[in-house]
């Protein structure tokens, strides 16, 4: 899929795919915080959306 | 039609009216009865048999038949069928809705007019009849004898409770007959299908209108035992449901062979329905 | 290939006469000489229809799914490409093996219909094979009942060309690459063409048709356009059996087989080397577990 | 009569432009199309373009009314504006044709729908006679004059290096009075050209009006693949559907065309579909155009441009299946 995305144009930085099991909370936390920090500096994502 | 709802129909036909829910009946567990006005009053005065669109804007549209109207609203029994519906049930009063028409035309009453009246109904479809019924209750020394023959799954599934026990026996000349396919404990009536109950009946066909609105299934094994009695298609009257989503005639998808049942439906003749498609 | 359709002719006729089967899906010619589309043949004197040309083009095995419920078997003619269809719709088990005979006839490639567009019936041979076909690995019936005439050999594709199209666009930036998927999939009008003719796309009830929930809005606006595309190319991730047949019934042109190659590609990166339809041991990809898989995503 | 050079085309389409949203076949991606005349395209006068230009009086995607809902509350906030003003260059004579079908659904039988009202009566038509028709073109059989399209406000014929415009209009005559780059002359209008296909639907929706059993359908359905693309190609097809987008409290209710090919498209909220098949669904298409609006609208709902033919995936030709439907028996 993230590769998919590159193909068409989506930095593939903006979407990561991650297995986290129920009882894994501190995992998504930490892929979350992470991910935020590296989505932050990519600005709005501007693609894939309509005009209106 | 009051004016401003006139108006703005004219000129968008398209755009449905905010009006709100003003009342509503539990009339069994999955049909509510759902009284709608607007700001400026009843937003159209609708012939009996006349559809509306109906939508809660942020679900969806649909077009129901309008059960009966009052002074200052209409009224719209639902049954739980789809997403619209389902949210609909969920709505209280004050629960501000859109809606459009009237659509369609409706029961022929002048064609009904000095005949006797046969309402036969299944379930849910004894709403779009009650429109009928009332018409003639409310314009009762136009119409000959009243019978209305209806039946429902269950005890629990009657609609219009209060009118089919209270409201129509009281009415001069006019007889209403219920069943259920299955009764429980507390169930004194009759017991069995629609069908059957009226070859019992075995009302006459002597100027008289039969308008019959029921499941598929209940119309398909009422016909033969119309024509058994001694009805002709012209006299037997009956209102489609078909998918419709502009309601005047634009958007294509409701025809029945060359026939829009949004424009020259809903209701027709069994005589104009064999002459048409066998597609609904 | 005259000869070919006198067999084709010939089968189809012992079948319905025999009443082995109750119908045989083949080509006939259509409204056009550079036209062959599906025919379906229930009568034995009807089987003179059938032919055998350059633009038998359609892939026949999606309409297998047509027939399911149908009481009696059918008989179908396959290409290479449409015999992968038929593996395709065996391992989705959406079809039952006994339900129809495969009647294999090996194949040269296809002309493209669009470039005979215009031109006269003496020019056939001047033609091009159709995109679909230039880059075919598997001319010859890869599952049949029978095999129709002598197989040819295949032409000796190497990934360069299979994926020349895909490694164009990959060497784009990724605004360029935004742009040129945007105006592709603009023109997209929502026919779903490229659905309804792929064999990969055999669910009973398709996402993009529910509307409750309703996954694909039904607006035809860039956004839309694009999540079908993509979703529809992950669907078939690891299924599309490159028969072309999306691309090709696309009214609009789109490439879409560039979407499902660059998937292709990326799967045999990621997990060996797989084609599709091949056989019917060969479990997919995204469909089985391995230990060794790659595990980008922990 | 008015000569232009085909090099000054842009001054002309500049100067349309002034005033108007200019729109005009573009070939882009290997696609012909109308597009907004931006002042720097390669305008294509050489084929019909691939979509018709319906979607300028009917888009594709339009949105009718906006709202706000939350709860209990609901309010419609804005209802979609009338239309500006825009001229469709190059129209041919079929496309313009279907505008008699488009106006009868959308303008006649107790209800105008003002979307499309709007938009038509905003539209100045300039249309492109055809010389060279496509192999698929049989315009000729349903009563198109390649030469002439009732309907347009301007005539323009293709001279070679010029083209030649003719006002059909007070409107047409206005447009080209201020229009730059042209210059008087005259011409002789160029011949139509042939059609190869030819059609014979006189009488043939008295014929279908009995033909609604008939074992044709379930033949002609079984290679059809349930593709809209027949029916968006259509100039005169014009079902819609009506849908709605939310985002938060706001949303906005929209339509955009339906096939009729879909199975979703008369399915009801119940289950129950009265067209559950190809079959129904394939013979509905045909019956609409060839009996039920003939019936309703006095006219056959086709006008002859060949995009089905050309671009169905599985060659359902429609010519050849009027002349089918005209050869097969019925039993009375």
């Amino acid at each position: 899929m993230q590769r998919l995305l590159e193909f068409v144009g989506i930095d593939p930085q903006r979407f990561q795919a991650r297995w986290i099991s129920g009882s894994e909370a501190a995992k998504f936390a930490e892929t979350i915080t992470n991910l935020t920090e590296q989505i932050k500096p990519l600005g709005p994502n501007r693609k894939l959306r309509d005009d209106v | 039609m009051s004016d401003p709802v006139r108006k703005q129909l004219e000129a968008h036909p398209l755009v449905p009216v905010v009006g709100e829910i003003i009342k509503i009946v539990e009339e069994t567990p999955d049909v509510k009865t759902f009284h709608v006005t607007t700001e400026h009053g009843k937003p159209f005065t609708p012939m009996p048999g006349q559809l509306a669109m109906l939508s809660l804007l942020p679900v969806g549209e649909a077009m129901f038949s309008i059960t009966t109207q009052g002074e200052d609203h209409l009224e719209f029994s639902i049954k739980k069928t789809g997403m619209l519906t389902d949210a609909l049930h969920e709505a209280e009063v004050g629960q501000k809705v859109g809606i459009r028409g009237p659509y369609g035309n409706g029961f022929p009453v002048d064609f009904c007019k000095g005949k006797n009246m046969l309402f036969i109904g299944g379930g849910i479809g004894l709403a779009p009849v009650r429109s009928m019924i009332y018409h003639c209750i409310n314009n009762r020394d136009e119409y000959g004898k009243m019978q209305i023959i209806y039946g429902a799954r269950s005890p629990q599934d009657l609609v219009f409770k209060e009118d089919l026990f209270e409201n129509w026996p009281k009415v001069s000349d006019c007889e209403v007959n219920v069943t259920v396919d299955r009764g429980d404990d507390r169930w004194d009536g009759h017991v069995g299908f629609v069908p059957q109950f009226i070859e019992e009946l075995g009302p006459k066909p002597e100027n008289t209108v039969a308008i019959i609105c029921g499941p598929p299934i209940m119309i398909k094994f009422t016909l033969p035992i119309m024509e058994k009695l001694g009805f002709t298609d012209e006299q037997i009257i009956t209102t489609l449901e078909m998918r419709m989503k502009c309601g005047i005639g634009k958007c294509g998808r409701c025809n029945i062979g060359s026939c829009y049942v949004c424009l020259d439906g809903p209701v027709f003749s069994l005589a104009q329905l064999k002459n048409m498609p066998n597609e609904y | 290939m005259m000869d070919l359709t006198q067999k084709m002719r010939d089968k189809a006729r012992e079948l319905l006469e025999k009443e082995e089967v109750k119908y045989v899906i083949g080509w006939e010619k259509g409204t056009f000489w550079y036209q062959s589309p599906p025919v379906f043949i229930s009568r034995p004197e009807d089987v003179d229809k059938l032919v055998w040309d350059q633009f038998c083009i359609n892939n026949l095995s999606k309409y297998l799914l047509d027939f399911k419920h149908l009481e009696g078997k059918i008989a179908l003619f396959v290409k290479g490409c449409d015999s992968r269809g038929i593996n395709r719709l065996l391992q989705d088990q959406q079809v039952q093996r006994d339900a129809f005979i495969v009647i294999g006839v090996p194949c040269p490639g296809m002309k493209d219909p669009e470039k005979a567009k215009g031109l006269s019936e003496d020019k056939a041979d001047q033609l091009q094979l159709a995109e679909k076909c230039a880059t075919c690995t598997t001319p010859n019936p890869v599952i049949y009942d029978e095999l129709l005439g002598d197989e040819v050999a295949a032409a000796q594709v190497d990934d360069v060309e299979r994926f020349a199209r895909v490694n164009e666009l990959e060497q784009k930036d990724p605004d360029e690459k935004y742009d040129f998927w945007k105006r592709q999939y603009d023109k997209c009008i929502r026919c779903f063409a490229c659905r309804n003719v792929c064999p990969a796309c055999n669910c009973r009830e398709c996402v993009f048709d529910q509307a409750e929930p309703e996954w694909l809005g039904k607006r035809v606006v860039s956004s839309e356009n694009q999540f079908f595309a993509l979703t529809r190319a992950m669907h078939v991730a690891g299924r599309c059996i490159e028969c072309g047949e999306c691309e090709r019934v696309c009214p609009m042109g789109i490439p879409i087989m560039s979407l499902n190659r660059k998937i292709i590609k990326d799967i045999n990166n990621l997990f060996g080397s797989y084609d599709a339809g091949m056989n019917l041991e060969d479990q997919p990809p995204l469909g089985k577990y391995d230990v060794n898989d790659p595990e980008e995503f922990m | 009569m008015k000569i232009l050079n085909k090099q000054k085309l842009k001054d002309l389409l500049n100067s349309l432009a002034a005033d108007a949203t200019v729109y005009a076949p573009v070939k882009q991606d290997g696609v012909i199309r109308f597009q907004a005349w931006n002042g720097d395209q390669e305008i294509d006068l050489t084929d019909n373009a691939l979509l018709p230009p319906k979607d300028l009086l009917f888009p594709q995607t339009e949105v009718m009314y906006k709202y706000t809902a939350n709860g209990m509350r609901a309010e419609i906030t804005e209802v979609a504006a009338t239309a500006e003003k825009q001229v469709i260059f190059g129209m041919r004579p079929c496309d313009v044709k279907s505008l008699s079908m488009m106006d009868d659904v959308f303008l006649t039988k107790g209800y105008e729908d003002d979307y499309y009202k709007s938009k038509r009566e905003n539209t100045v038509i300039i249309s492109l006679g055809c010389n060279e028709p496509a192999p698929t073109c049989f315009c000729s059989s349903m009563g198109v004059d390649m030469t002439e399209a009732e309907g347009a406000d301007v005539m323009m014929f293709d001279l070679g290096d010029k083209l030649a415009l003719e006002a059909k209009t007070e409107i047409g005559e206005n447009l080209l009075a201020s229009a730059s780059g042209l210059e008087d002359g005259s011409a002789d209008k160029p011949a139509g050209g042939q059609c190869q296909l030819k059609v014979e639907p006189d009488g043939l929706a008295e014929k279908l009006a009995k033909m609604f059993e008939h074992p044709y359908w379930e033949e002609l359905c079984r290679k059809c693949l349930g593709c809209g693309a027949c029916t968006y190609l259509c100039p005169t097809c014009h079902c819609f559907d009506i849908r709605r987008k939310n985002i938060g409290e706001k949303g906005f209710q929209f339509r955009c065309w339906d096939s009729c090919m879909f199975s979703e498209y008369t399915r009801m909220a119940g289950g129950h579909n009265p067209r559950p098949s190809k079959k129904e669904r394939v013979r509905n298409r045909f019956l609409h155009k060839l009996q039920y609006f003939p019936e309703r609208y006095g006219k056959v709902a086709c006008v002859g441009c060949g995009r089905c033919l050309a671009k169905c995936p599985v060659n359902m030709d429609i010519t050849r299946i009027i002349k089918e439907l005209g050869e097969v028996a019925i039993n009375e």
